[in-house]
């Protein structure tokens, strides 16, 4: 039995279904994140775990507890919102002691509470300091606080980075999945960037159009997309039609063809071996450390990935060169 | 530096013709004769004492004060949690309620002072003489101030996020209110209330058509006395001057204390 | 669910305030007789059509016009490039203007109208009793919501870089001005033109004692005839109500065109 | 002779210095990019080319034409702003037309012009629509097409692509170097964004702290950084303090050695000879394309990226690898 079972739920609003039948579970301890678009539906559905938006149907059940039709004060969910919601008129105790004074707990309990999350989260120093007087990656850091400090059974993280600078953006991620796995707290996070999701979690739920389209292991999700949409949606994806399968292959097939520019190999063209198709460089693009080659081999362009590794590597616009792609490679999408 | 020197004359002129009538005003006040010279003959303060002295403009000064304070406690409790149900609950309702704090305003006092008249004159509510008929009309007055003002402060924060945040932290809705939202709204309803206070304490119109005599403010004294000397309503003007500069003064002090805390 | 209701409670109580008078007054306006019932006996018009062609009234309306008209055309001159230097050149300036022009806001029409009478009652500009003086006092009136309004719409556009672009295609700065940064103060000047047009010709105090029945604008004649019935006044105050009303609802019909187009 | 030469300026803003002794030349069809962290004085640089900040010393030259001291309605140079700054009450064929009209031209002439340069963008069919009814990337093309259309001299872009879609940049990214190729027109971007600069640029100049520190080709200044800042800005980089260098390599230098994660081979330790470092793998984190190791030697902790090529290529934490890397690959920043 997982921690957290969600079942059938859904939302409409008005005529419009922002998601049906969504169904899912975490386990204890479990990171998992939401990865999707704008407009897949994503912060709605967090917004139905915390009871801020009310499900049209479905049932949401914690640690074998029923919250469907909870208030958000008892479902013992914490939240992180994007753009970090901290009560202006209060300085950082005040703000991470809230939820703490809200449960109504003796002064020193919440003392020594707080004093244990402003070390975890590092604030050490800005007990008094109000949010204004902060940086983006310490309000998010008392946000992180504020969540964590009344031990909720679940985090929920609404796209807790995205208005961040991308050094601070990287150094909270790595703080995130640390305290995390420290507090073993099951958390899902919202977000639509891939390589973030890549990076924390430890599944990643793709959501397309209200619904999701693959649960797996991050690179299960990267190396085996579900579909084309989830092949796109992670990284560069050369993506073949039928025709070009046919070509390059001499078989066709339904649907696409799904191969990552980084599983194909550039070989010179002497090494290159029966197997092996036969192509042409056409350009290439500096991307920093990979260089990525446009690649024409029987009619069709190919995305290839080479590590940048200085300029005598380089291959010059066309050059002959061999296209080496394994089997296991090559993966159909509907 | 041409263009430069033109701006600069067009704000000059401008500031100009705000602060002269100001500064003639002061010299005749404190003139003690003023003859055919250009500058007064002497100084004196005799107008200024005369003015405080005078137990009749105390006790409308008195009057105009209770009832300008009584208006806005009444304001401030009704249209606190109205705009906070507006923007919580009924976002759709503020362009309602931006053309409804209108009217009052568009509506000019001559005009609906003498419709008030009519209906309050006597029947079921005999309010005309009465004080309370002012807090009422004052009260309409003071709204789109207040509603303006503390609509920005809410536009001006996540009220939404605000609240959630709260109320997954524990928060009931009232509590929630109080604690998070309300603190924000201070600084926007202290200069509301400033600013109305200044207004309603210089209002005539209501005062003298609806009340006049028989509970006198401080407008309908300092109109009755607009005939006498000169040299005393000039006085009059100054102490009156200064009395909202120090109103500004204490107002933008507060306003700058709320953002440094 | 409770909530709710409470919330829905304080709204309706709001508008109810505002209404019930609104009605009462209409019906009052429209009764041929009203006794002792509760209902009027008849509904008649007359009281309208008396209004309506009384020449005094119409001549004090045509002085109204005349003086609010002249005001606000002075107005747009002065302030229109005033406000864009402001934030085109000294930005800074903004807060002092912000204080400025609280300030004819802040003292109260019967001080500052005496104040003013001491000034040019006579000497070497005898404005009093002339609309001059009028005109000169309600730009004072004016400026604050049209400062406001046009200062929200340049606080609104990327001023500096729309000026920058039309530069380096050629513009020359005032050129600049008419063709890029004029257009987008429409809405916003069309807005506070009618507010202001609104508030000038309820203005009551400053006519009164500044003018008084040498000029006589709408205000002052409407105060003079308070005394007369009652269904005579409540057909001038409906008049104005729906006066008001065709004039809110052009300028946010304005407002709308504008937004589309 | 170069096409603009740029001498000796510098910007002062009351006690500060922006930037000082500033000086570059650009050929004629040049597109260079203007890198650097926000604040580095960048975009008053280019404020300072278009005329609309005064530099306090320093001249501009361009086409042999000293414009110092111009307006900028003389200055023939067209500018894109970030957010656009499109005329909110002109049409799409208005806002084009405004420098032509400016220049009082005949109306057919007008109207040919517009013609082009619409087709251009591909703006096609959206000449009455207004700046608010249009997307982001559309009204950036709106902005590029009015600053085409009047054929300036040189073109300064402010951080345009920094407000879109990652999508919609990769697409009008393309399509400004496309249409600056075919106009040949000497262009200087600015931007923050080093991988948009790598992909972009004929050459790079990197600002840092009011100076340009390095003006190369993006190859050059990607893998032959000259300063620490820079390597440390453009991408990942292992920086090796001369502590950690005796340790490695058995000899120390001044200041710092920086290596490229991708330019480190990881070998099996079957396979390292006897120049290969013996390295322990720490950790990896999935990148995308990219696999990124961090890799234990002899006490120093390097970052080594390896393209993602599917499971059973994954080394596991704990394995003994061997680190091959190449002279060429180091290189001494100050």
């Amino acid at each position: 039995m997982s921690y957290v079972n969600v079942t059938g739920l859904a939302r409409r609003f008005g005529g419009t279904t922002v998601f049906e039948n969504v169904g899912f579970s975490l386990d204890k301890g479990e990171f998992v994140t939401l990865l999707g678009p704008s407009g897949c539906g994503k912060s709605t559905l967090l917004r139905c775990l915390a009871g801020l938006s009310r499900p049209d149907a479905g049932r949401i059940v914690v640690a074998g507890d029923d919250i469907t039709d909870s208030v958000p004060q008892r479902r013992g969910i914490g939240m992180v919102f994007q753009n970090y919601a901290l009560f202006p008129t209060m300085t950082v105790a005040a703000n991470i002691g809230f939820g703490l004074r809200m449960q109504r707990l003796p002064a020193d309990d919440i003392e020594r509470k707080l004093a244990t999350v402003i070390d975890l989260v590092e604030l050490r120093g800005k007990e008094s300091h109000y949010p204004h007087q902060l940086s983006g990656g310490q309000r998010q850091r008392v946000a992180l606080a504020r969540a964590l400090v009344v031990e909720p059974r679940i985090l929920l993280l609404d796209e807790p980075l995205s208005a961040l600078d991308a050094r601070i953006r990287a150094n909270l991620r790595e703080q995130i999945r640390d305290i995390q796995r420290r507090l073993d707290l099951t958390t899902l996070f919202v977000t639509h960037d891939q390589e973030e999701a890549m990076i924390l979690s430890d599944r990643i739920f793709v959501m397309d159009k209200g619904k999701i389209v693959q649960a797996d292991a991050a690179e299960t999700v990267y190396t085996q997309p579900a579909t084309e949409f989830v092949a796109r949606f992670m990284g560069s994806c050369n993506l073949l039609d039928a025709a070009a399968c046919t070509r390059l292959f001499g078989h066709g097939i339904d649907g696409h063809l799904a191969i990552r520019p980084e599983s194909i190999e550039l070989l010179a063209a002497a090494e290159a071996g029966a197997d092996d198709l036969p192509a042409t460089i056409r350009q290439h693009q500096l991307l920093g450390n990979v260089i990525r080659y446009q690649v024409e081999s029987r009619g069709t362009v190919l995305l290839v990935d080479r590590l940048n590794r200085g300029r005598d590597d380089l291959l010059p616009r066309g050059s002959e060169v061999g296209l080496r792609i394994r089997r296991e490679d090559m993966r159909e999408v509907g | 530096m041409r263009a430069d020197l033109y701006h600069r004359l067009v704000v000059a002129a401008l500031v100009a013709l705000l602060a002269v009538p100001v500064l003639a005003t002061l010299a005749y006040s404190l003139a003690g004769n003023w003859g055919a010279t250009i500058l007064p003959d002497s100084f004196s303060v005799r107008w200024y004492l005369q003015l405080w002295h005078d137990p009749r403009f105390l006790s409308a000064f008195g009057h105009s004060l209770l009832i300008s304070v009584a208006t806005l406690l009444l304001s401030t409790l009704v249209i606190v949690p109205a705009v906070f149900v507006v923007f919580y609950r009924f976002p759709a309702l503020d362009r309602t309620m931006n053309l409804l704090i209108l009217l009052p305003f568009a509506v000019p006092p001559v005009v609906s002072s003498v419709g008030l008249l009519q209906l309050y004159a006597d029947g079921p509510l005999p309010l005309v003489g009465t004080p309370w008929i002012l807090i009422g009309c004052y009260f309409t007055i003071a709204l789109p101030f207040m509603y303006r003002t503390l609509a920005d402060s809410l536009r001006g924060m996540n009220l939404h996020d605000l609240m959630d945040a709260a109320h997954l932290l524990g928060a009931s809705t009232p509590r929630a209110f109080l604690l998070v939202v309300a603190p924000n709204l201070r600084t926007g309803l202290m200069a509301s209330l400033f600013l109305s206070f200044s207004f309603l304490l210089g209002e005539f119109v209501f005062a003298n058509i609806l009340v006049g005599t028989r509970y006198e403010t401080l407008q309908v004294y300092l109109y009755s006395v607009r005939m006498t000397s000169g040299h005393f309503t000039s006085a009059i003007v100054m102490s009156y001057f200064v009395f909202t500069l120090v109103l500004t003064w204490f107002a933008t002090r507060l306003g700058k204390q709320e953002s440094q805390a």
